[in-house]
């Protein structure tokens, strides 16, 4: 049964991720390729305040939140300045940069061995050390994720972020806030991110920078497309999906040796099918 | 995988992509929960290995090595009458692909031991290892914080520690006093780099200067050139990969230091080139009998380089330890194979092995290349 | 010394570098696609002429067929994924991310079909080295800055001065009126992508003559590339070219002051900056 | 004397060496149609871009009701009473009609995420008042019965006035229209024109880019007559039509 409740521990931890990265790419039109290195830094954070016994689970937690709340403020100003694909290039090398920092500020990140030994997440006193109460306890935060996420997109607000990526100036003209608008999503992404990485370091009490890397960022980005870009239940289904996909590729027999390469090509070929087929993805609206 | 299975599956993999693909392979894979072990069953072991993502060339060439041990194994009658079979898990080289790779070998597949390898994924695994008595077999990883990191973790190979002091006394010992380290930018590498630099140093000995390379890299030259001009005595070199390419650079530079590393360096592709000619390195024992490798490249089509054989002596270790087990009569568990494996202890299974702890303690020889052969040099045993 | 010898290091690799960065540009510039795949085409290239040196054929031989195939390759994206994509409408995003998953299965297949392991060439020439005022090169290197700065001034001089590249420079400023001028912007895609795909052969094989092949390291050299693209002004194949150089030339340098694990990391702190002062590029057409 | 209810005074832009403003100035009144006329090229939207911030001239000023607007943003030029629309309508095609109306309406509760989050119930209750006004507006400009489609699945002639119906839900007082109605004709035309009509009678005043001469005879107060940038006359419909020179101008698009 554990294998069943981890996979649906990480499925969960990523539908939080696949919120943010639907908040900004889908909702707001930001195209952000950085989203692992926010999840990075609130795993880190966690990690680090707990490691050395800063502080308990939940303040570390709303420390993690408030640092990627920032942080994605600051790596999505370029957003606000520079349009589409430079953009892009833009995220790409803030992504590479935090891999960098990941891997060379031994200090703070325990460098490529990673930290370990994270202790277990509590509540209240309570430790969460089975993978039951740890199940409920992601579970819970991707409920209260996805309730933010539904309240902020169903109001005044998430209309603003949708008449912005259709057209910004139209809003400008209308005198609505653009900029502000567009921090906001950041920030709200951001915080989503953060609290994505506590129960990722705490889940695995083990983290290092290969989690939160370039491919971990395409992993998010094709989770939400494949999911549906836009709506709460594409941003669902789509980590549930594509974290099954792996498992169930290896009960299809192909030789050993050859195996992996062809499940990665597969799943690069999903991602063609669905572009050229279906690109509003199994359950959101054309991108 | 029983027929029905298999249909069931193979029909999923026929439909067209989309929603269908999805919602029948997540059926099947929840029908895989109701699958039981038979008696006539083989017994299935697990292997959870970088087979895709930056670090596959380690991971087909672990999984090479496993199978090897396994095939030969059959081959010889299996144990008990009854054949092993491995379960292959990707983790791309990823923790937390490896928790749920873990624990799908553990709770779906009952399997009691699994093998890994590389320094971060088997940290991951280590505590789930202990908590459900699940024998982890590490048959390459390094880190020296493996070395405790759960009772129920095999190091089948000396953690790096061990080789970096030998590195360090033989180098002081033939003179050299200021040294130069390039190094892989990954867990154990960067261990070897410090435990290199701790024993040289207590020694006596100067660390100059280091450099880093990432994974993958091919291109040391920059890293040469500033090593280089420090004008050390020796290079210690940490790296896994790339070291055919490393050969061939230090060939076209020339530089007047002598380079040594750790068992790494028999790597083919870096033998193969006349750059690597005066190379020292320390070795725990990483060559195969003469039949032995050759069986292996006609089974495999490859070389046995250093994870093939090491992955291949893991097994071996483990398959042997499991004939054990079946021998007593004793149920097949984690915990029975951990206690048979101490209780053996010494294994001369491809390479000579003891467990004093759950790290293998093997005789650790200094080599030096020549023209792709290795000269022995001197021979000290690890702690 | 040390300077100097680094200084000639980062104009090797930068010259390289600039030949994927300006036929990505060219690419970008023309068809508006961001053509990540471009790294699977330059990967792809590497291998087969390791195949062809493996069937007995000398290296001259890749340089020369390889590049034919890679631009045939270029034409097949662009008829079987490109352009159905354009007649679906897709949006920049999706089309970005189709290619991102051709990229995935370029490369996967490498694994597959050749091995996820470092390969290098037979061939003994390319490791000879000579000796210029203190800095030594072997002759891979030299034929990787010869090849590439003469690509480099053809294809300056083709889209200046050629038929062809007079149309692909018509399609680039304005596709819509290319059409009803019947300069036929589909077709002149393919050839942008064949042209590109080509010269991205070029570096893969030298690069992979010098240092070897793997099938995952295209992503990065790309990612530099487009930064050079960008930071070089989008549609000026001098930008593109220079930058790229500037670029290695500075990571190598940067090895004087600091340790090499962050010349990478600071490219992309300088090229974030940058974007954020000057956010149209360097040589930006007006 | 009292002052212009808006006064654009100097204006002056220069895009890399091309003037397209020059000493540009004029002055409308509260409650009347001034149409701005010229041929194509003359700055007509770039004196639109000017008035509401898109732009920054080099020179010159915009006063409105007395109030400078001068380094103000878009949103405060708006807040301040003028909306503008485009020539390329910049609607959200993949919205419905009633969002593109309720997105425009001011200061709503719920339009920032900590609001809307924490404060649910009343931003429902804030929505649904904004649905409500909202429909009214369309109900006044003829889209009452198409609140709920698609807004890409509107007519041309629907969804210029949907432009129309956002600009109301700004709330402004004086509307900046930029060809209102080019594209149209026969009926669709004529809803147009009744409809500017009918909001002057309701007190908002509208400054109109309009090309074709039968609609500015049929609404225009006022007309500019703006060349090269430059304003070369401003009088009523008939005077500005009366001038031959201004038809050689505009009609002979000779420089």
């Amino acid at each position: 049964m554990e294998y069943f409740y981890s996979y649906l521990i990480l499925a969960s931890i990523f539908v939080v991720l696949g919120l943010a990265t639907n908040l900004l790419v889908g909702i707001a039109g930001i195209f952000s390729v950085s989203q692992a290195a926010i999840f990075g830094v609130g795993a880190y954070v966690t990690a680090y305040c707990l490691v050395n016994e800063v502080m308990g689970f939940l303040p570390a937690v709303a420390c993690a939140a408030g640092a990627c709340l920032l942080l994605n403020i600051v790596i999505t100003l370029p957003a606000l300045r520079v349009a589409g694909d430079y953009f892009v290039v833009t995220s790409f090398g803030i992504q590479l940069l935090a891999t960098a920092a990941f891997l060379n500020w031994n200090g703070a990140t325990g460098g490529a061995s990673g930290m370990a030994a994270i202790p277990p997440a509590d509540l209240f006193g309570y430790a969460i050390e089975d993978t039951g109460s740890m199940l409920l306890l992601c579970v819970a935060a991707m409920l209260l994720c996805c309730l933010a996420f539904y309240l902020a997109m169903n109001s005044p607000y998430g209309r603003l972020l949708r008449a912005i990526r259709e057209d910004e100036l139209a809003v400008a003209a209308s005198g609505k806030p653009v900029i502000p608008a567009k921090a906001a999503a950041a920030a709200l992404a951001g915080v989503f991110g953060g609290v994505a990485g506590s129960l990722y370091a705490t889940f695995l009490s083990f983290i290092d920078p290969s989690s939160f890397d370039l491919n971990a960022s395409v992993l998010l980005l094709s989770m939400v497309v494949v999911g549906g870009a836009r709506t709460l239940a594409g941003s669902i289904i789509g980590p549930f999906v594509l974290l099954a996909l792996p498992q169930v590729l290896t009960m299809v027999e192909i030789p050993s040796t050859m195996a992996a390469g062809v499940r990665q090509g597969l799943y690069g070929a999903l991602l063609i099918a669905f572009m050229l087929f279906r690109p509003q993805g199994l359950a959101g609206q054309k991108l | 995988m029983t027929d029905h299975h298999r249909a069931a599956i193979s029909d999923v993999a026929a439909a067209p992509v989309g929603r269908r693909l999805f919602t029948g392979a997540l059926l099947a894979g929840l029908a895989g929960l109701s699958r039981h072990a038979r008696a006539a069953d083989p017994i299935r072991l697990g292997a959870v290995l970088p087979l895709t993502g930056p670090s596959a060339a380690t991971g087909a060439q672990e999984q090479r090595g496993l199978q090897f041990a396994v095939t030969k194994f059959n081959a010889a009658g299996g144990a008990g009458g009854r054949m092993i079979e491995i379960l292959y898990e990707d983790n791309q080289g990823r923790p937390d692909q490896s928790v749920l790779a873990f624990n799908k070998l553990a709770d779906l597949n009952k399997v009691p031991v699994i093998f890994t390898g590389y320094t971060g994924p088997t940290l991951a695994m280590a505590p789930l290892a202990t908590r459900k008595k699940v024998l982890l077999v590490n048959g390459a990883a390094q880190g020296d914080r493996l070395a405790n990191a759960s009772p129920y973790l095999i190091n089948t190979l000396p953690v790096v520690r061990d080789e970096a002091a030998v590195a360090a006394r033989y180098l002081y010992e033939t003179g050299k006093r200021k040294a130069a380290i390039l190094f892989q930018n990954d867990a154990a590498m960067t261990s070897g780099r410090d435990d290199f630099a701790e024993a040289f140093t207590k020694l006596g000995g100067t660390v100059i200067g280091q450099e880093q390379s990432s994974f993958s890299q091919t291109d040391f030259r920059p890293a040469i050139l500033k090593l280089t001009s420090l004008e050390p005595d020796v290079l210690f070199v940490m790296l896994t990969d790339g070291l055919g390419a490393l050969a061939e650079q230090v060939e076209q530079a020339k530089p007047g230091f002598t380079i040594a590393g750790t068992s790494f360096f028999a790597d083919p592709t870096a033998l193969r080139q006349k750059g690597s000619t005066g190379w020292i390195h320390t070795q725990v024992r990483v060559k195969a009998p003469p039949e032995t490798a050759a069986a292996f490249k006609q089974q495999a089509g490859t070389e046995m380089d250093f994870f093939g054989i090491q992955y291949a002596n893991a097994g071996s270790i483990i398959l042997r330890t499991i004939a054990g087990v079946m021998t007593d009569k004793a149920e097949l568990s984690g915990e029975a194979i951990r206690t048979k494996l101490f209780a053996i202890r010494q294994f001369n299974e491809i390479i000579p092995t003891e467990f004093k702890t759950n790290t293998a303690s093997m005789q650790i020889d200094v080599v030096k290349i020549v023209d792709g052969k290795d000269e022995f040099v001197k021979s000290y045993t690890s702690e | 010394m040390l300077l100097l010898q680094l200084l000639v290091n980062g104009l090797v690799t930068g010259c390289a570098l600039g030949v994927v960065a300006f036929s990505f540009s060219l690419v970008y510039s023309t068809t508006k696609i961001f053509h990540v795949a471009h790294a699977g085409v330059y990967t792809l290239a590497g291998y087969l002429a390791w195949s062809l040196a493996r069937a007995g054929m000398p290296d001259i031989v890749g340089l020369i067929v390889v590049p034919v195939v890679c631009a045939g390759f270029g034409v097949v994206i662009q008829r079987l994924l490109y352009d159905p994509l354009a007649q679906r409408r897709a949006t920049h995003l999706v089309v970005l991310i189709a290619s991102l998953g051709l990229l995935a299965i370029v490369q996967n297949a490498i694994a597959v079909l050749w091995s996820p392991d470092i390969l290098h060439f037979d061939s003994t020439w390319r490791v000879q080295t000579i000796k210029l005022v203190g800095v030594t090169l072997n002759y891979a290197q030299i034929a990787t800055v010869v090849v590439s700065v003469a690509l480099y001034g053809a294809t300056l001089f083709a889209t200046r001065h050629t038929g062809i590249g007079k149309r692909i420079r018509a399609v680039a400023s304005n596709p819509f009126l290319a059409e009803l001028t019947r300069l036929h912007p589909r077709r002149t895609y393919a050839m942008v992508m064949a042209l590109a795909s080509a010269l991205v052969a070029v570096p893969g094989m030298l690069v992979g003559f010098d240092l070897g092949l793997q099938p995952y390291t295209g992503t990065t050299v790309l990612l530099t590339g487009t930064v050079a693209v960008i930071a070089g002004g989008v549609g000026s194949l001098t930008g593109a070219f220079l930058v790229s150089i500037v670029v290695t030339v500075l990571q190598n340098l940067s090895l004087l002051v600091m340790p090499g694990q962050w010349s990478v990391g600071i490219t992309f702190l300088i090229f974030v900056a940058f974007m954020l002062v000057r956010p149209r590029g360097l040589f930006a057409a007006a | 004397m009292t002052v212009p209810f808006l006064q654009v005074s100097g204006l002056n832009k220069n895009f890399g060496g091309l003037q397209a403003l020059r000493d540009c100035s004029f002055a409308i009144e509260k409650g009347r149609i001034t149409c701005l006329v010229g041929p194509n090229g003359a700055g007509k939207t770039t004196v639109f871009n000017a008035i509401t911030g898109f732009l920054r001239p080099e020179s010159g000023s915009v006063q409105f009701q007395g109030r400078s607007l001068d380094r103000l943003p878009p949103r405060a030029i708006v807040r301040s009473g003028i909306a503008r629309s485009f020539q390329n309508l910049r609607l959200y095609a993949d919205m419905t009609v009633l969002e593109n109306v309720t997105s425009a309406l001011p200061g709503q509760f719920g339009e920032q995420p900590l609001s809307a989050i924490f404060r649910p119930f009343r931003t429902a209750r804030a929505m649904r008042q904004a649905n409500e006004q909202a429909a009214g507006i369309l109900e006044h400009v003829g889209l009452g019965d198409q609140a709920r489609v698609w807004t890409r699945n509107l007519s041309y002639g629907e969804q210029k006035l949907l432009c129309i119906a956002r600009l109301l839900a700004t709330g402004a007082d004086l509307l900046l229209l930029d060809e209102p109605t080019s594209g149209l004709s026969g009926e669709a035309l004529d809803r147009v024109m009744a409809l500017l009509r009918r909001l002057q009678a309701e007190g908002k005043s509208q400054l109109v880019v309009e090309h074709n001469t039968r609609v500015v005879m049929a609404i225009a107060d006022e007309v500019v007559f703006l060349h090269g940038g430059h304003v070369l006359a401003q009088g009523s419909p008939a005077e500005i039509t009366a001038d031959p020179a201004l038809a050689e101008i505009y009609f002979g698009g000779a420089l």
